[in-house]
């Protein structure tokens, strides 16, 4: 009377979830960053997001290819190739060149990701190997900052010309770098607080308007999409550090709110360093794990040469991170066995 | 203040900034060989901490009292490696005979260490570096073998994690422990600069 | 309808957990239901944990309805009865839900043969101190008592004092957290007294002082109608009715200790080492039947659900009738049915052979349909594990499943034993909810099946 | 004549051992360090490579020439101080002829004492074997391990300058790729290549 | 004694081969040395004569010790550059400083009088390619040639074409461009005492 | 003139010869001491092995050194063959030690699987979804009918580190040319199908079954398999049938006419060759095929 039943091992019902979902959540997670980007950026976002995706799409599905995958097109469904190539785009600079921003994804899906054997397997956040890369390959590419077009009204609708027409523009960062050096000018940083928190400010595409970046992590909160706990320790961790440097002298280190809007910093709070792969699986292991990003960060903005320390601080503790989830390991609910 | 401020900066640039995994591409071979497991990998890191501090301390030592004064310099890899080699080996029988827990715990991989260029490596920056003090020369020798350990810990940990992952096969082993390395490189990047 | 209001809603629980769709109406109102002797039963002679039994009868013999067919010496057994009245036609091997084949003994039925009916009434009376402990345990092995939720673990064994471990702490397990079950609903609702007795004569066995009944708040009624039945008891002082949250594996009598008694019994423990005895309630109605009335345990209670199935409900089954028959009885399936399980969906054994028979610890028949377990995880692909970490937030052992399941796969024994793998009690949870539907449960499953056999073979 | 043969053949293989089967890098994952130092450019990798020929080459001899001497004890030690010997006259000639070459390879040169290769090779054939052999067998590894480095320098170089041999060879337009002269150009470069040697010879046999 | 026989019997072999090779460095070093010497002598007046283009030979004059800017001591050469007539035509002098990564050594070339910076040339650094590394380029150090030979500025913009004590760092290296700057300012002015205070300039007019 | 520069490159030479020579002296002096005083007593087995290897102490084994690696192997031989510079030649000699340690007495033990039936032979209840493996089927009921048989999934073909087992339609074949008897596969096999066999023939004879069910039960789920009708052990008593199932004595096995015939007379052709050079077994179905030669 029964015929093609099927067995297997328990449980026989699941909950209607799927890595797809998950990797969608996310991207819905990042449009009001992508809008902020397009409105202030208008024909770079619109070239420099698609072709980070295409090509980040198209190095997976080489891939896949080349490792004889029997469906060489069937890992693209979990979207979270778009989720790299879009977190990517949106940490570049606006004027940057097309083929920069296909070597980047290139290489951030084929040796950040593919090489460790493709989703899940990753040691280091794949967007952030890629913009490493490009940082270390075409240094003076990756950091020329163009103005956003509601500053520059000359800023091309169309023509993706860009060298020409961008005016570019030192970030608060940078001049945050210089405060620091000169022990003044801080104040002028602090200033610009409303333009980092809208996004009319030179930066990254994606990581200019702190309003867009926060409505978008809080989604991905409330989905519980992610976890509240790395954004938290990476918050705390930053404002700490930051409140360190403007409590020992206000003219040359700038306040913790312009720290957090400016930069990668949220960004990187809500979509990078919560990348579940590349962060660890326990609860302790991620608070170590943000306090880790936010010091890291913040000792490279204040002590280290750089004006901005979130990539490094990402790239350093993914490589710690498996320390830390055997170091955090859980104890089982009736303490250790007594064998 | 200002020795123990030079000291603590050699200390934490060599360990970091100019960690001789990384940048100098120092102790590869064991680099690939033994991080397999986190304790293997803390073991040699330890091992090689203490082979380098003394090494480093012995070679200099022998430098500056022997060879330069004697005018010497030519024959400097040839007694360097010499003394590494002999005082590894001296040190790894005694402890064998002596102390054989401590000798299963970290002796076992001292022989390995002979071979290991991280240690003549280290021997022979000191003195590209032209280190003229003793002291400075032992924190600098002992900084790297941390250094070392660091990034063999974390090459261990990471391969631990991967040895769940699907790795393509041809990938297997070496090339994805050099890939990684190469990643872990750009993360330590973000240290340039910091101290100088 | 009663003056004082009975606060039904549970405060109580443990971390993790998880929820999944109840489905507990399709037969929550459907009331228990005996169902005729078919004709034939195949009782099993290893229904339970522990030793197996020995057959006390041969080919051809004929047996009562109550007879002892099966037993042996060992300390942790108990004997099997015969539900019926017929003749032994062989003793061979069947399908076994847990075993895949085991001997079991086939007896064919006789013409006349009446229906056993569930509850032979109890009445709120029952002074168990009309019976000394020993008489309590005696019985209770006579019967054949085995625990009912599950495990079956002899309930003699479990509730027999023991110097070494002394007792505090009776818990009455009526929490039936699986989806689609409801045989545990029913029975309190139906035989509440009998419920109550049993725990009396339970906690009278074992030299217990307190007694916690733990309902989950998704079952207001039972929750009402056990504590109203108490009040109109005797000694029921320290028996307390406790409602519980809603959430699976809230059964598990370790995430129920912990919700009730806030304790951790110690991975790898058992109960009784922080003194305390879980049973099931259909254990110990069962307990109360076998001490009063002398009864085997030959008949229980199980749920036929399923959207699959065309007349779901509870029926009252001789032990040994084959879930195909069960089916049967129950009108067929009418939708395209993909997968027969013996349990519920949680943790449930998805069975193959439907000639399989129904054993003490069968408390759910549950059939899925093509739909469900197509939406389920194992007929969609699995896609690697995104480290989301939500197996180790539902564990609630706290265990971290993905690595250990990882491990499995990877053929590292010894990883996944530094990471406890000895500690998981196969909820499910983590497979439930992994988004990358990941057999985590199953691989663990495997992983402990690997290292008990490399155990075994070790000494040689 | 088939025993000429056959010593012949022996030499070719022993020859063309070390530039595949064996090699060094890539199949033995020996002297790993110089590889990756030495291999931004294609010149310092040359030089580099010709270095460890020679030292390979004399050590070779010297052992083999005292293969019956040795005591087992003092076995490698003898090797290492006659490899560091030749080692320390490879660096002065570089010093002397190649000051450029020198100054770029650094202490990498003196570090060819502690390369594995050279010892593995004084141990597992020329103290087992007649002078003969163990000359081919030198000049296989060596030449292998010259080619290796040579293919890893000429990726690096083309890659981060757009030029080989310091001759420009890319157009104008390209941007060099900073990157893989640094160390993580190397390490990518070489673990990608050795996963490209791995899949090619998997086809093989 | 018949330890000392056992000794000698083992290990004859190593201690010949030792005293063997010994010889074999020291001759080869007697042989090459010069050569190594005139190569650094070489270099040195190659770089410098690039700076100073009149100067026909170089002659060390003082070896100083200036104070970096952290406060280490540092030994600096002075080279008097002396041209066809025999006439002093500039100074020439190393020195370091930290850069961006490591050490950055310079030498740095003025005028007979101390009063205008003919040149810098890098004789080591290891700033990352590609940032640090455009020190090296003309770009960068053409700024220097002329440039007044005291407190150098750095600026973020300016005119790299005209020559005044504002040095224009190169984007994306201004660390290393400032290191540069730094090194030399602060090397110049004490060197610049010190000659005055040993009388080797005049005493400024 | 040559004599002078002679003389001169000995002045500027002999220092440093001489260096090398006390150092060279020193060290020898030192080691030999070191080595007579601070001498341990090894296990002679590792010895042997560790002087086999290359001695270079590289780590590209993943041991810490020689010494480490010898005595890992010694304590699991498939270990074997991770020396890179050692190469093949090590590998072999290392080999040859390890088996001088094996006893070599007795004929090779190589392994049998105990059932014959492929896919299609089997009776299936259910389509199992669950992870691939033997040991995860095995532990849910009636994956398949038979729970006694192969179930296909090859646990044990990638236990085999050897390529020497095949999965051929359901069913894991031993090729016995690449087979060592190292018994990996009997191990990781969890219906222990797989038994190793001291194989005193090139083709062993064996009865490819191992189920205990009754012939009834037997027939109706696999149509090759035992059926315990007996007929073999009524020809020869190297045959013997118990528990419903009959099995072949290995250790008496000697090839002669009897057992050809109860091979012959077996209904359900599950007595058959394993080996090198087996012959194709007999089809059940056509029960009164020729006899082989
Ligand atoms: C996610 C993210 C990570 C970043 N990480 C770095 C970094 O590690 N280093 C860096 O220089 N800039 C990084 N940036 C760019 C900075 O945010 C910032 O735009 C830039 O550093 C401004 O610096 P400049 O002063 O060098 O011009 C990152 C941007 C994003 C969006
Ligand atoms: C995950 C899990 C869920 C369980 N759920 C229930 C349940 O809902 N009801 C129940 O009575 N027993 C449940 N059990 C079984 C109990 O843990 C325990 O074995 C039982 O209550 C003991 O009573 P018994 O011996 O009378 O069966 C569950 C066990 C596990 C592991
Ligand atoms: C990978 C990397 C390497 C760098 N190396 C150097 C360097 O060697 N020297 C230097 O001055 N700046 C270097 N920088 C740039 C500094 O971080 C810093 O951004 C710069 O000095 C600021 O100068 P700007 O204002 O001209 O951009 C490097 C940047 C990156 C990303
Ligand atoms: C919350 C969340 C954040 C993510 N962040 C990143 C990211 O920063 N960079 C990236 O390459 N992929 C990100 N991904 C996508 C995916 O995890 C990533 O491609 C894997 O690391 C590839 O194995 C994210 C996914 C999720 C669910
Ligand atoms: S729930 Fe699934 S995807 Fe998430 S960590 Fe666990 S196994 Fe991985
Ligand atoms: S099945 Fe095991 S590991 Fe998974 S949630 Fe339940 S107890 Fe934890
Ligand atoms: S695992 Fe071992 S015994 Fe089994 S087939 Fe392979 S080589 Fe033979
Ligand atoms: S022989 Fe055993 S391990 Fe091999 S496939 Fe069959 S059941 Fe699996
Ligand atoms: S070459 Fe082997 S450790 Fe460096």
């Amino acid at each position: 009377m029964l015929k093609n039943i099927t067995v297997s091992c328990a449980p026989h019902i699941s909950q209607p979830l799927s890595t797809r979902r998950v990797m969608v959540d996310v991207i819905i997670g990042l449009v009001p960053a992508i809008v902020a980007a397009g409105y202030y950026f208008r024909i770079y976002a619109l070239i420099l997001i698609p072709t980070c995706v295409i090509s980040a799409v198209a190095t997976e599905w080489l891939c896949n290819l080349i490792r004889k995958k029997p469906n060489p097109l069937e890992s693209l469904g979990d979207f979270s190739a778009v989720v790299t190539g879009i977190i990517l785009a949106l940490s570049l600079p606006p004027g940057l060149p097309i083929w920069t921003a296909v070597i980047g994804s290139a290489f951030a899906i084929a040796v950040g990701k593919m090489v460790f054997g493709g989703l899940g397997a990753n040691i280091f956040n794949p967007a952030m190997v890629g913009r490493a890369f490009l940082t270390a390959c075409f240094g003076v590419l990756m950091t020329t900052w163009t103005v956003p077009a509601t500053i520059d009204t000359t800023m091309p609708k169309i023509a993706a010309d860009n060298k020409v027409h961008a005016r570019t523009q030192a970030t608060p960062l940078a001049w945050s770098k210089q405060a620091i050096k000169t022990k003044k000018g801080a104040h002028a940083v602090n200033a610009q607080f409303k333009s980092t928190f809208t996004g009319e400010i030179g930066g990254c595409l994606g990581e200019t308007s702190a309003l867009a970046l926060f409505i978008g992590g809080l989604y991905l909160i409330v989905k519980r999409t992610i976890n509240p706990h790395i954004p938290l320790a990476v918050l705390i961790s930053t404002v700490v550090f930051a409140n360190i440097g403007s409590m020992i002298n206000p003219n040359a280190y700038i306040r913790p709110m312009s720290h957090l809007c400016s930069g990668g910093m949220l960004l990187c709070v809500f979509f990078i360093a919560t990348d579940p792969v590349t962060a660890p699986l326990t609860i302790k292991g991620m608070w170590i794990f943000g306090i880790g990003v936010g010091t890291i960060t913040m000792l490279i903005r204040i002590v280290g040469e750089y004006p901005e320390g979130v990539m490094y601080a990402i790239l350093l503790m993914n490589a710690v991170t498996p320390l830390i989830d055997r170091f955090c390991k859980l104890v089982p609910a009736g303490g250790e066995p007594n064998v | 203040m200002d020795t123990l401020n030079i000291l603590l900066m050699g200390f934490i640039s060599i360990v970091i900034v100019n960690n001789l995994v990384l940048t100098k591409f120092l102790g590869i071979c064991p680099y690939l060989g033994v991080s397999g497991r986190i304790d293997m990998a803390f073991g040699m890191g330890m091992a090689v901490t203490f082979v380098v501090t003394l090494s480093g301390t012995l070679t200099w030592l022998i430098d500056h009292l022997i060879l330069m004064p004697m005018g010497l310099e030519v024959t400097r890899y040839v007694c360097f490696i010499l003394v590494i080699a002999g005082a590894v080996q001296l040190v790894e029988m005694y402890l064998r005979k002596f102390f054989p827990t401590l000798y299963e715990s970290f002796g076992i991989f001292l022989p390995l260490i002979t071979t290991n260029c991280a240690i003549l490596g280290l021997c022979l920056f000191i003195n590209l570096w032209g280190i003229d003090n003793l002291l400075e020369a032992v924190v600098l020798s002992f900084g790297a073998g941390i250094g070392f350990t660091m990034a063999i810990c974390i090459m261990a940990g990471i391969r631990e994690n991967l040895n769940l992952a699907d790795v393509p096969e041809c990938l297997k082993g070496a090339p994805i422990t050099l890939i990684t390395a190469g990643l872990l490189t750009l993360g330590f990047m973000g240290f340039a600069g910091m101290i100088r | 309808m009663l003056n004082m209001k009975i606060n039904t809603k549970g405060r109580f629980t443990f971390p993790g957990g998880t929820h999944p769709p109840q489905s507990k109406d399709l037969t929550a109102e459907s009331k228990i239901q005996p169902v005729p002797v078919g004709k034939q039963v195949a009782v099993m002679l290893s229904q339970h944990i522990g030793a197996v039994c020995q057959p006390l009868v041969r080919q051809g013999n004929m047996v009562q309805a109550g007879q002892k067919i099966g037993d042996c010496d060992a300390f942790v057994c108990a004997p099997v009865h015969s539900p019926i009245t017929g003749k032994v036609k062989e003793i061979a091997l069947r399908s076994h839900a847990v075993l895949g084949r085991s001997l079991a003994i086939v007896i064919d039925a006789y013409a006349y043969n009446p229906t056993k009916r569930p509850c032979p009434g109890f009445k709120d009376d029952l002074d168990e101190n009309n019976y000394s402990a020993e008489q309590i345990c005696n019985a209770v092995r006579q019967a054949g008592i085995v625990g009912m939720g599950g495990a079956g673990f002899p309930t003699r064994v479990k509730i027999e004092p023991n110097p070494r471990l002394p007792k505090e702490t009776l818990i009455i397990n009526g929490c039936e957290c699986e989806p689609y079950i409801t045989s545990d609903y029913r029975i309190m609702l139906e035989w509440t007294n009998q419920i109550i007795a049993g725990t009396k004569l339970a906690r009278k066995a074992s030299g217990c002082s307190k007694v916690f009944i733990g309902i989950e708040d998704n079952k207001p009624e039972a929750i009402e109608v056990m504590n109203t039945a108490l009040k109109t008891h005797a000694n029921n002082d320290d028996i307390k009715v406790v409602p519980v949250r809603t959430k699976y594996p809230q059964g598990g009598e370790r995430q129920l200790i912990k919700a009730i008694l806030k304790k951790d019994v110690p991975t790898g423990g058992i109960p009784p080492m922080i003194g305390v005895v879980a049973l099931n309630v259909a254990t110990v109605a069962a307990i109360a039947e076998a001490v009063v009335f002398d009864s085997p345990l030959t008949h229980r209670v199980v749920t036929v659900t399923g959207e699959a199935i065309a007349n779901p409900g509870n029926f009252y089954v001789p032990i040994g009738t084959s879930v195909e028959e069960l089916i049967e009885f129950c009108g067929g399936v009418t939708q395209k049915s993909a997968k027969v399980i013996l349990g519920g969906p949680m943790m449930g054994i998805a069975i193959a052979d439907l000639k399989t028979p129904i054993t003490k610890t069968t408390n759910a028949v549950t059939v899925l349909t093509k739909k469900q377990i197509g939406r389920a995880k194992f007929a969609r692909r699995q896609t690697p594990c995104i480290r989301c970490g939500r197996c180790l937030e539902v564990c609630p052992e706290n265990l971290n499943p993905t690595k250990i399941a990882h491990a499995v796969k990877n053929n590292l024994l010894d990883v996944a034993e530094n990471y406890y793998i000895s500690g998981c009690m196969e909820c499910g949870c983590c497979s439930y909810v992994c988004p990358a539907n990941i057999e985590l449960t199953g691989y663990i499953k495997t992983g402990k099946i690997f290292l008990a056999e490399q155990k075994k073979k070790k000494p040689e | 004549m088939a025993n000429e043969a056959d010593t012949a053949g022996r030499y070719k293989q022993t020859l063309l051992a070390g530039l595949w089967r064996e090699n060094p890098v890539f199949r033995l994952l020996l002297g790993m360090c110089p590889t990756l130092a030495v291999t931004a450019a294609l010149k310092p990798a040359l030089t580099m490579g010709l270095c460890v020929i020679f030292v390979m080459l004399c050590s070779n001899i010297v052992v083999s020439l005292m293969r019956n001497l040795l005591k087992p004890h003092l076995r490698i030690l003898m090797f290492t101080l006659t490899i560091a010997t030749f080692v320390t006259i490879a660096d002065l000639f570089l010093k002397a002829f190649q000051p450029r070459m020198s100054e770029i390879l650094g202490p990498y040169v003196p570090l060819i004492i502690v390369n594995c290769i050279i010892i593995c090779r004084a141990e597992a054939c020329a103290s087992k074997n007649a002078l003969s052999l163990s000359i081919i067998d030198a000049l296989g590894m060596g030449v292998g391990f010259t080619l290796t480095l040579c293919v890893l320098a000429g990726i690096r170089e083309i890659l981060s300058t757009g030029a080989i041999w310091e001759v420009a060879i890319l157009p104008a337009g390209f941007v060099p790729w900073a990157a893989m002269r640094m160390p993580v150009g190397a390490f990518i470069t070489l673990g990608l290549l050795l996963g490209l040697v791995n899949a090619a010879s998997k086809k093989k046999t | 004694m018949s330890k000392i026989k056992h000794f000698v019997r083992q290990s004859w072999l190593l201690i010949v081969a030792s005293f063997c090779f010994g010889l074999l460095i020291a001759i080869a070093n007697a042989a090459w040395s010069p050569i190594i010497e005139q190569n650094k002598i070489d270099k040195l007046n190659s770089l410098m004569s690039g700076l100073l283009s009149k100067a026909q030979r170089f002659e060390m004059e003082a070896e100083l010790e200036i104070k970096s800017a952290k406060g280490k001591k540092v030994k600096s050469n002075i080279y008097k550059a002396i041209s066809d007539a025999n006439t002093c035509v500039g100074w020439a002098f190393n020195c370091e400083g930290p850069g961006f990564q490591d050490k950055i050594e310079l030498v740095v070339a003025v005028d007979k009088d101390f009063e205008r910076i003919t040149g810098f040339s890098v004789l080591a650094s290891n700033e990352t390619p590609g940032f640090g590394d455009k020190i090296k380029l003309p770009y960068y150090r053409n700024q220097f040639e002329g440039a007044p030979a005291e407190k150098l500025q750095l600026v973020k913009t300016g005119d790299v074409e005209k020559i005044d004590s504002e040095i224009v760092a190169i984007s994306g290296a201004t660390v290393s461009s400032e290191a540069v700057v730094e090194i030399i300012n602060n090397s110049i002015i004490q060197i610049k005492d010190q000659m005055k205070g040993k009388g080797l300039i005049g005493n400024g007019k | 003139m040559i004599l002078a520069d002679i003389l001169e490159l000995w002045n500027s030479a002999w220092p440093a010869g001489l260096t090398m020579l006390g150092l060279g002296s020193g060290f020898a002096v030192v080691l030999l001491i070191a080595s007579e005083k601070l001498k341990v007593e090894v296990d002679p087995k590792i010895e042997q092995i560790h002087e086999a290897l290359p001695n270079l102490d590289c780590g590209a084994c993943g041991f810490a050194g020689c010494g480490q690696y010898a005595k890992a192997i010694l304590e699991n031989p498939e270990l074997l063959g991770k020396c890179a510079p050692g190469g093949q030649q090590a590998s072999e000699k290392i080999a040859e030690i390890l088996s001088l340690q094996i006893s070599n007495s007795g004929a090779p033990k190589r392994p049998i699987v105990h059932c014959r039936a492929h896919t299609e032979d089997k009776t299936y209840y259910a389509i199992y979804q669950g992870i691939p493996t033997c040991i995860s089927a095995n532990a849910l009921p009636n994956v398949q009918a038979c729970k006694f048989g192969c179930l296909g999934f090859g646990d044990c073909v990638s236990a085999c580190k050897f390529d020497a087992l095949h999965m051929v339609d359901g069913l894991a074949a031993v090729d016995y040319g690449k087979c060592t008897g190292c018994s990996a596969c009997s191990k990781a096999c969890p219906r222990d199908l797989i038994e190793m066999v001291p194989f005193s023939q090139e083709n062993m004879m064996t009865v490819a079954c191992s189920s205990k069910e009754n012939g009834k039960a037997t027939r109706a789920m696999c149509k090759v398999g035992c059926i315990a009708c007996g007929l073999c052990a009524k020809q020869t008593d190297i045959f013997s049938v118990e528990d419903n199932l009959a099995r072949l004595n290995y250790e008496k096995y000697k090839p002669t006419d009897k057992e050809e015939t109860a091979m012959e007379k077996c209904p359900t052709g599950v007595i058959l060759y394993c080996g090198k050079n087996a012959p194709e077994p007999r089809q059940p179905a056509k029960k009164a095929a020729a006899p082989k030669a």
